[in-house]
């Protein structure tokens, strides 16, 4: 399954001791892999960003038909090789509607990147929320928190996704929803790494140092864990993202993705599964696609995750011989 | 094979570079050293001197960290650099044993020690499994583990600290090497354990007639167990000769300075000041718990104490006697299970968070670990402000030229206002932390080890601001410290404290030099103690 | 368009009995219970274990639509204008256990499916039978049903509220089969019916998700000239997915080799394979049922109650698109008319709204200007979010990209598809546009355009599938006339008329029938494909 | 200890209670109407009524909830009469649509989910701690780079590509195994295998991937302590160290994340049921959503969360243990 946030791995979840800030650019620019995933993700943004011109330098938008480009005996696969490929159409065109592939796909970043970007951004952001509250607040607080939290990861995301998609108004946008319903059934993850390291921390000898200096507890939380929070928030983060990418294509795959004929890469490969045989070419570039994106995402957040951590520079030969 | 007038190490020009980002840092250079077969000598040197490193490349443990060692090595006439195979296992175990300083962490703490011992048996000599055990019983029995056969089963966090540092040693010896290197056998233990683990490493010495190297940043320990030392300073050799003659009579002015930081139980503390009647702080019958009911640790069980405005109370004790615990209480950052607080007529127990935090600008505390008690993502200036703002000083110019004036005050310069912690030396952040601790304008501080973390010339300059402040601002102290010979030089009286209770109480001389509880007599026995005379 | 000779090579060797039959599903066989059927024809599967007092005809193409006696001797005597219908049934009928079949047990299965608990059956029970509206079945209300007499064990009489025709058609639903009184285990009895037919269920798992037949050694062939039932076992697997269901048929490995599907169409895959394979192309078959896709318009919502609009819309459709987004024109044939393009149903072929395959969007416009819309328009189509159905967002994205031509904007509204149906068949719900479509309970033109058509159908609390609300008394009344006639041909001549007639009106625009190509395993054989279900008949194969 | 279980136990009711009520709360904001739906579209209205009053459905929704609350303690009757359908307890209530009820079918159902997540968890343990292992033996080569890249492929792609791929490669094109199907265990241990083989492989090797890291990691840590610098200042060789001491060390948080997937596994198989066609929860789950099945649903979010806090009790558990024998300092 694709849903669900990835496990709270000893990696993400242990104390990264606090770095300095700077160094870690530098640290960063020096892995090649890191370098690769971070242009790979640059280039993504870029298509994502420019895709309208994209498209038009292609002479395409991404909804209009083209019948006459298929064979409609044969199921509607397209007439030619490699899915229609011909200077027109740089990536064919998609079997059963004629509509060009590449526009499609270069749009479909938008959406795909955007609600993937997004979902991650309100799991962080409600996780933290409540990983600071459960780990410094009272010990009701705690339990009834991490109660929630057990509940968030005891629901099954797929089906309550179905039915949340259900009950909200057609009028909603779609992206944002789905942003929202990825988002809101996937913190309880981040909470429980946040509040495992909020323990930590505030047993800390700095935060009983703030204590005895008079901070109230928002100033605490605010001043002295959150910025040490970052370094493990930021390498969950990106764990999460390549996860939230599956898991749109994942419930564009159970017909609750975006709505049509708004494209994503969920949505093209859901469709593209049906066309395996007839047309490889339709199912592998949207498979490619997410492929790359996932393993630059997942790359990217490793080389950010020890690079946070000086203790992995020495790790890297597990220590002395 | 090897000619036994052979030196059991044979060091020259040693020199061993780590490539860093930013350079390189030399951390031993061209140091000579030799040890003949069953001598024993100790390496001395303030931290990051480079002790340790000569220690691993004996057995070429610093092999995969991207040292560069040049020079010529030999131990019992293997060159450890370029040992491979069975040669460099003959070196590792047989030839040379190494004795690690943190016991616990130096065990695989998911097997049992026998077999963790035999399988260090097993690596050495073509043994049967359970011949191999049986050798590991045996050198358990022989480093003194009581009933060896039964606890040859148990795993290591069911020995005590002692304990475990015997079964290092008794690693170290299962395959009879000519060698022992200890890297500061004895820095995690109490002085009472300490002093039998010297004991049994000098015993096990004069039996086996193995060659010791023992590596040590306290020069009581070397004077009590070595008859050479080598003094090392920033990688190189300062001074070495027969143990006595270079700690009673050291030559280097180094050697000198490191000597006379080092504090002396024995040594009077300078005429008592006057301090004043009036109490500050009382505490009567604390008492904490820790853990649910049926497996409670009782932690500290019903301290009464007092503190008078100004004077300073030094408390004494060894690990897990309970000292952190009650200082964190008298600062109101623990509640007590049970017990009364009173801060100048008012009582503290039982006030809310809310209701504390203005009267905790009067009690502020010091930590014993300088790397945890600051932020590292903050800078220095940042932390010592806090209990500014807190208290309402709002004005971002008063709070700097405040931060700036306590910097000054411990010893910082006010420039380093925006620096951040790991800029600075241990001793440095020490600083900062006592700065920020008079931030507020406390009246008590309660300095929980401030200065074990440090090595001994650091841990005399920060002594020495502490006093300072004290004298200037009068504010009393609160002085917890495991080292018996810093608490005197500080305090004015002194309470020793075992298992949660106060054995001892009195003014710091009479404690000292005529203890009451034959408790205090043990600590002070087991205490390491330079060579009489030493400096004076 | 549909004949015999598309029909497959396999046909030519002469099937004999024995073998076990696999039928690849990817829908489960659920419901297994004669009251809680809703197929037409009494089904493929239920047919091998209810039989029923009439039953479809098992040949290829046309002839397949007649209705046959199956344990009744004849197809009914009507009487008293077509209101009261009398059965009898033939000798020697018995059950799996060997006991005599009786009306009495015929009149119980019909009461059964009346009961709250067994839900699922169609609605003309309740609609036709005099006295039955409110009856809440045998186990509330054991007196029975009045209007349902058996005079003697062999004999049943049915009296209807209205003259009903095709009251024969209706007597192939599973309804009609037998259930023994003695053995109704109520909702538990889909576990295991008791058999009337060829085969008996020897395991039924999860509600239909796996499903064993094998002989009924009580049956008998001589009372039974319709099923064949070579195969001595039939196993029924579902939860598949289509792609793999095809794949496996293709393969035709093992188990396979002699393996059918009954709900799944081909896939574009292999149509795009089968034109360059012949061995694969022999092994497909190629069916029609009665249905059709169309546009729906609410004509009591803005701009739809301007017959200008919906005339433009029909203009604009572009068919090519639709058709090529439900597969391709071997899997969908453009319609025109509401009415299956099958003599059965009257198919008279008219195109009251002539634009060629690709739509005319100039005729469109032109429409629209005089409805007041010169600068275009836009409206909001309604869809069902999945595309398992054919009203989901394929086909509306297809639409909406043909009607951009003619200058209407078309906004796309997806309903979750639990909730489709519902929307769109409730007054207080329904779209102004949307995509629906309608299947034939029976090959015949009254179930077809009455329930859409008939004014007095337009249901206020409840399932509406005049979506038009249309109500015009003429054709009301042509609709009674013609629902009396016992005689198919003149019925069905009327029907067409009557299609052609509404038609005119613009009340749907009708958008492709669907096409049936269903690929058989390599050893089966005696694939018979009747127009009526449209898919082979599984009482017709052979695996031998 | 029993106290902890206890604690342990009520906390799970708790959330296991929450969780049905939300899922009741969802379906009651949902659209349609489970009566009609159940019915059938051409149910008319009296039928529709009557079904109602036959589920409880004309009920106020907290009496309905209450009803259920109670119905799994002492089992409930459903109707009346000669039609009366009783469900014993534990009853999570009868199925609108087959009025079977949903224990019975969840029970039914429980065996193929159980395998498939199990065998899946076998497969994933086996490929993930043998890719950390190996890329661990052979770290700063180029194999563990190659196993590093493999096992990252395996989170990039979602189930049913693999799925799909496998299952033409292995299936329609090299035909070295069936297609996937569910034959019990208890009937043909052979099918059972073989029919199960490639949803296990498609399963791990999404959830492999996360073990490889998890392994690898933990293994470089325990490698970078101190004790094993002990052994190594021993002379006792580098594979040994890493399989004896530093495996040992990284087997408690796979283990105990093997728990937490094995638990949400049972919920979330659904689309690796809907690619292999198994008869398993995750498709019973999807098609009765479908249908607004509400008792179905309850039922099955009340059993696969049942599995997830189960396997998170089990998680920590193993957690504790494990840190009592080796963090608890004397
Ligand atoms: N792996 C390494 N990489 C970089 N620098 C190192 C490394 N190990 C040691 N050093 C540096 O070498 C110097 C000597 O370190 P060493 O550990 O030998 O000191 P030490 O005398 O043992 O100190 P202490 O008493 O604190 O243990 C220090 O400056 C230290 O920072
Ligand atoms: N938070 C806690 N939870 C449980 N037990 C604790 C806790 N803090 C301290 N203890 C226990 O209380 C006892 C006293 O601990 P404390 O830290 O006060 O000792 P200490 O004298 O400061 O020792 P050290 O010299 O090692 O710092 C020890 O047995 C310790 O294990
Ligand atoms: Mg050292
Ligand atoms: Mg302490």
């Amino acid at each position: 399954m694709s849903t669900g946030a990835p496990p709270i791995t000893r990696e993400a979840a242990g104390t990264v001791p606090a770095a300095p800030p700077r160094p870690v650019w530098r640290r960063l620019r020096s892995r090649r892999a890191a370098l690769a995933g971070g242009v790979v993700l640059a280039l993504l943004a870029l298509t994502a960003i420019a895709a309208p011109w994209l498209a038009a330098a292609e002479g395409q938008d991404p909804t209009t038909y083209h019948d006459t480009l298929l064979n409609s005996a044969a199921g509607g696969v397209p007439h030619g090789a490699f899915g229609g490929v011909s200077g027109s159409h740089w990536l064919g065109v998609e079997p059963g509607t004629g509509r060009d592939v590449f526009a499609r796909l270069v749009y479909g970043a938008r959406i795909s990147l955007l609600v993937a970007l997004g979902a991650t951004a309100v799991q962080v952001l409600v996780g933290v929320a409540v990983g600071l509250a459960a780990g410094l607040g009272s010990r009701l607080l705690d339990q009834a928190l991490d109660h929630t939290t057990s509940v968030m990861l005891a629901l099954p995301t797929l089906v309550l996704a179905l039915a949340l998609m259900a009950v909200v108004p057609a009028g909603f946008p779609r992206p944002v929803l789905l942003m929202l319903v990825i988002g809101l059934l996937g913190w309880g993850g981040t909470a429980r790494v946040v509040r495992a390291q909020t323990l930590t921390l505030r047993e800390l000898d700095y935060v009983a140092a703030a204590r005895l200096g008079g901070a109230s507890r928002l100033r605490i939380a605010r001043r002295e864990l959150l910025p040490s929070l970052a370094a493990p928030v930021i390498t969950y983060a990106a764990l999460l993202l390549p996860t939230n990418v599956v898991s749109e294509a994942g419930l564009s795959f159970l017909g609750v993705g975006v709505r049509p004929p708004t494209s994503s890469w969920g949505q093209t490969l859901s469709t593209a599964t049906t066309w395996f045989r007839a047309d490889p070419t339709y199912v592998l570039l949207p498979a490619l696609l997410l492929f790359v994106t996932t393993l630059a995402f997942t790359v990217t957040g490793d080389a950010v995750r020890s690079a946070l951590d000086p203790r992995a520079a020495s790790r890297v030969n597990g220590g002395t011989r | 094979m090897n000619d036994a007038n052979e030196p059991l190490i044979d060091i020259a020009g040693l020199t061993v570079d780590f490539p860093v980002a930013d350079g390189n840092v030399r951390a031993v250079d061209r140091l000579d050293l030799r040890l003949d077969p069953g001598e024993a000598l100790g390496i001395v040197g303030e931290s990051g001197s480079g002790k340790s490193t000569v220690a691993f490349s004996l057995l070429g443990l610093e092999r995969g960290t991207g040292a560069r060692v040049t020079g010529r090595i030999r131990v019992g006439g293997i060159d450890p650099r370029t040992a491979e195979g069975a040669e460099l296992r003959r070196l590792r175990g047989e030839v040379a044993a190494m004795v690690f300083q943190d016991p616990l962490s130096a065990l695989d703490p998911y097997q049992a020690v026998g077999d963790q011992i035999a399988e260090v048996v097993r690596a050495h000599r073509a043994l049967p499994r359970k011949a191999a055990r049986a050798r590991a019983v045996e050198v358990l029995d022989r480093v003194g583990i009581p009933d060896a056969a039964r606890r040859a089963r148990f795993r290591p966090h069911e020995f005590s600290g002692g304990m475990r540092q015997r079964v290092l040693i008794g690693m170290a010896l299962a395959c009879e090497p000519r060698l022992v290197v200890a890297d500061e056998p004895t820095t995690a233990l109490d002085v009472t354990v300490q002093a039998q683990i010297l004991a049994l490493l000098h015993e096990v010495r004069r039996e086996t007639g193995a060659g010791l190297l023992l590596v040590t940043h306290d020069l009581g320990v070397a004077a009590g167990a070595v008859e050479r030392v080598l003094v090392m300073k920033d990688g190189r050799a300062v001074e070495s000769g027969p143990a006595g003659q270079v700690l009673a009579t050291p030559r280097e002015p180094y050697t000198k300075a490191l000597l006379s930081a080092v504090p002396r139980v024995d040594a009077p503390r300078e005429p008592a000041r006057r301090t004043g009647d009036e109490v500050l702080l009382q505490a009567d019958g604390l008492r904490r718990e820790f853990g649910r009911r049926g497996a409670a640790v009782t932690a500290v069980d019903g301290v009464s104490l007092t503190v008078r405005r100004g004077e300073t109370l030094g408390v004494v004790g060894e690990s897990g006697s309970g000292k952190t615990t009650l200082g964190r209480m008298l600062v109101g950052l623990l509640p007590p299970t049970s017990g009364r607080l009173v801060l100048d007529g008012r009582e503290l127990t039982g006030l809310g968070e809310r209701r504390l935090r203005p009267l905790r600008r009067e009690l502020q505390m010091v930590f014993q670990d300088p790397v945890a008690s600051l932020n590292p993502r903050r800078t220095i200036g940042e932390s010592v402000a806090d209990p500014l703002r807190a208290a309402g000083r709002p004005d971002p110019a008063a709070v700097r030229g405040r931060v700036r004036e306590l910097l000054e005050r411990v010893g910082l310069d006010p420039r380093w206002y925006d620096r951040y912690p790991h800029e600075l030396s241990g001793g440095q952040r020490q600083r900062v932390g006592i700065a920020r601790a008079l931030a507020p304008g406390p009246r008590l501080i309660v300095c929980d080890e401030p200065v074990s973390a440090l090595d001994v010339t650091t841990q005399a300059q920060v002594v020495e601001v502490l006093k300072d402040v004290q004298r200037d601002l009068g504010v009393a102290l609160v002085f917890i410290a495991h080292d018996l010979a810093v608490v005197r030089q500080i305090s004015d009286r002194v309470a020793v404290l075992r298992a949660g209770r106060v054995v001892e109480e009195g003014p710091v001389d009479t404690v000292y030099d005529a203890p009451a509880h034959p408790y205090t007599r043990t600590l002070l026995a087991a205490a390491p103690m330079l060579p009489a005379g030493a400096l004076d | 368009a549909c004949g015999p000779k598309s029909q497959n090579a396999a046909t030519d060797a002469a099937p004999h009995p024995g073998g076990t039959l696999t039928v690849l599903n990817q829908d489960p066989q659920d419901k297994f219970d004669p009251a809680r059927e809703y197929t037409s024809g009494g089904g493929n599967v239920p047919s091998l274990v209810f039989r029923t007092l009439t039953t479809r005809n098992r040949a290829a193409g046309q002839a397949g639509t007649k209705v046959v006696p199956d344990l009744a001797t004849d197809t009914g005597t009507p009487s008293h204008n077509a209101t009261v219908w009398t059965y009898h049934l033939k000798d020697g009928l018995k059950y799996e256990d060997g006991t005599a079949i009786t009306t009495a047990d015929i009149k119980y299965g019909i009461e059964r499916s009346f009961a709250p608990e067994l839900t699922g059956g169609p609605p003309y029970f309740r609609d036709w039978l005099a006295g039955a509206a409110d009856y809440q079945g045998p186990y509330k209300d054991p007196k029975g049903l009045a209007s349902i007499e058996t005079p003697d064990p062999k004999t049943i009489v049915f009296h209807l509220r209205k003259p009903e025709g095709d009251f024969p058609y209706l007597a192939t639903a599973t309804q009609f089969a037998p259930v023994p009184k003695a053995k109704d285990t109520g909702v538990k009895y889909a576990e295991h019916p008791v058999s009337s037919g060829p085969y008996e269920v020897v395991s039924n798992e999860n509600d239909g998700q796996h499903l064993v037949l094998e002989r009924n050694p009580h049956w008998s062939a001589r009372t039974d000239p319709q099923r064949k039932a070579y195969p001595d076992t039939i196993d029924v697997r579902s939860g598949l997915d289509p792609a793999v269901i095809n794949q496996r048929l293709a393969g035709s490995t093992g188990p396979d080799a002699a393996a059918v599907t009954t709900d799944t169409n081909l896939g574009p895959s292999e149509l795009a394979r089968i034109s360059g394979d012949k061995e694969l192309a022999a092994r497909v078959g190629t069916g029609h049922f009665g249905y059709t896709d169309y546009l729906a318009f609410n004509t009591k919502v803005k701009p739809f109650d301007n017959p200008k609009v919906r005339q433009a819309i029909a203009y604009a459709i572009n068919r090519t698109s639709v058709v090529n987004a439900a597969g391709g024109s071997s899997l969908a044939e453009p319609a025109t008319t509401f009415l299956p393009d099958q003599a059965a149903f009257g198919y008279t072929p008219y195109d009251p709204f002539p634009a060629g395959a690709a739509g005319d969007p100039a005729k469109a416009k032109e429409l629209l200007k005089q409805a007041g819309y010169p600068d275009g328009l836009t409206v909001t189509l309604t869809h069902s979010d999945s595309n398992a159905a054919a009203y989901g967002p394929d086909i509306a994205t297809a639409v909406q990209d043909g009607l951009k031509a003619a200058g209407i904007t078309v906004k796309l509204s997806a309903v979750p598809e639990s909730g489709y149906r519902q929307t769109i068949h409730a007054l207080k719900t329904e779209p102004g546009f949307f995509l629906a479509g309608w299947g034939a309970d029976w090959p015949s033109g009254g179930p077809f355009l009455a329930p859409i058509f008939d004014g007095r159908q337009i249901v206020a609390d409840g399932s509406n599938f005049n979506s038009a609300q249309f109500d015009d008394p003429a054709v009301n009344q042509e609709i009674d006339a013609v629902n009396g006639l016992t005689d198919h041909a003149a019925a069905a001549k009327r029907w067409g008329a009557l299609d052609q007639r509404i038609g005119a009106q613009a009340l749907t625009v009708p958008l492709f029938h669907p096409v049936y190509k269903r690929l058989v395993g390599k050893d089966v054989r005696n694939v018979v494909i009747s127009d009526w279900t449209g898919v082979l008949d599984i009482s017709q194969v052979a695996v031998k | 200890m029993t106290g902890y279980v206890l604690r342990r136990l009520v906390g799970m009711a708790v959330v296991l209670l929450v969780l049905s009520v939300v899922v009741y709360a969802v379906f009651y904001l949902a659209p349609g109407d489970p009566a009609q739906m159940a019915c059938g579209m051409r149910c008319g209205p009296v039928q529709v009524h009557q079904l109602r009053a036959q589920l409880g459905l004309d009920e106020p929704v907290l009496t309905q909830y209450g009803h259920f609350l109670i119905g799994l303690f002492t089992g409930r009757t459903f109707g009346s009469g000669a039609a009366a359908l009783h469900c014993d307890a534990p009853c999570l209530g009868i199925s609108y649509r087959t009025n079977e009820q949903v224990w019975a079918m969840i029970t039914a159902r429980l065996p193929v989910t159980a395998s498939l997540a199990l065998g899946a968890m076998v497969v994933w343990l086996l490929l993930g701690v043998g890719t950390g292992l190996l890329s661990v033996l052979r770290r700063g080569r180029f194999t563990e780079r190659l196993l590093t890249s493999l096992t990252l492929a395996g989170t990039a792609v979602p189930v049913f590509i693999i799925g799909l791929l496998l299952l033409l490669l292995f299936c329609a094109y090299l035909q070295w195994l069936p297609f996937p199907s569910y034959v019990p265990l208890t009937q043909d241990p052979q099918q059972w295998f073989w029919g199960l083989l490639l949803p296990w492989v498609s399963l791990a090797l999404i959830e492999s991937a996360k073990y490889a890291r998890l392994t690898r990691s933990a293994m470089l840590e325990t490698l970078a302590e101190d004790h094993i610098r002990t052994f190594r200042a021993y002379g006792i060789g580098e594979r040994h160290l890493v399989t004896r001491h530093a495996l040992r060390a990284s087997l408690t948080p796979v283990i105990a994340l093997s728990a937490m997937d094995l638990g949400t596994m049972f919920g979330s198989a659904v689309l690796t049921e809907s690619l292999f066609g198994l008869p398993g929860l995750g498709r019973l789950m999807v098609g009765s959503v479908n249908v607004l099945d509400l008792p179905v649903v309850v039922g099955l979010v009340l059993v696969t969360g049942f599995f997830v806090v189960a396997a998170g009790a089990v998680a920590d558990i193993l957690y504790a243990v494990a840190d009592r024998r080796v963090v608890a300092r004397p």
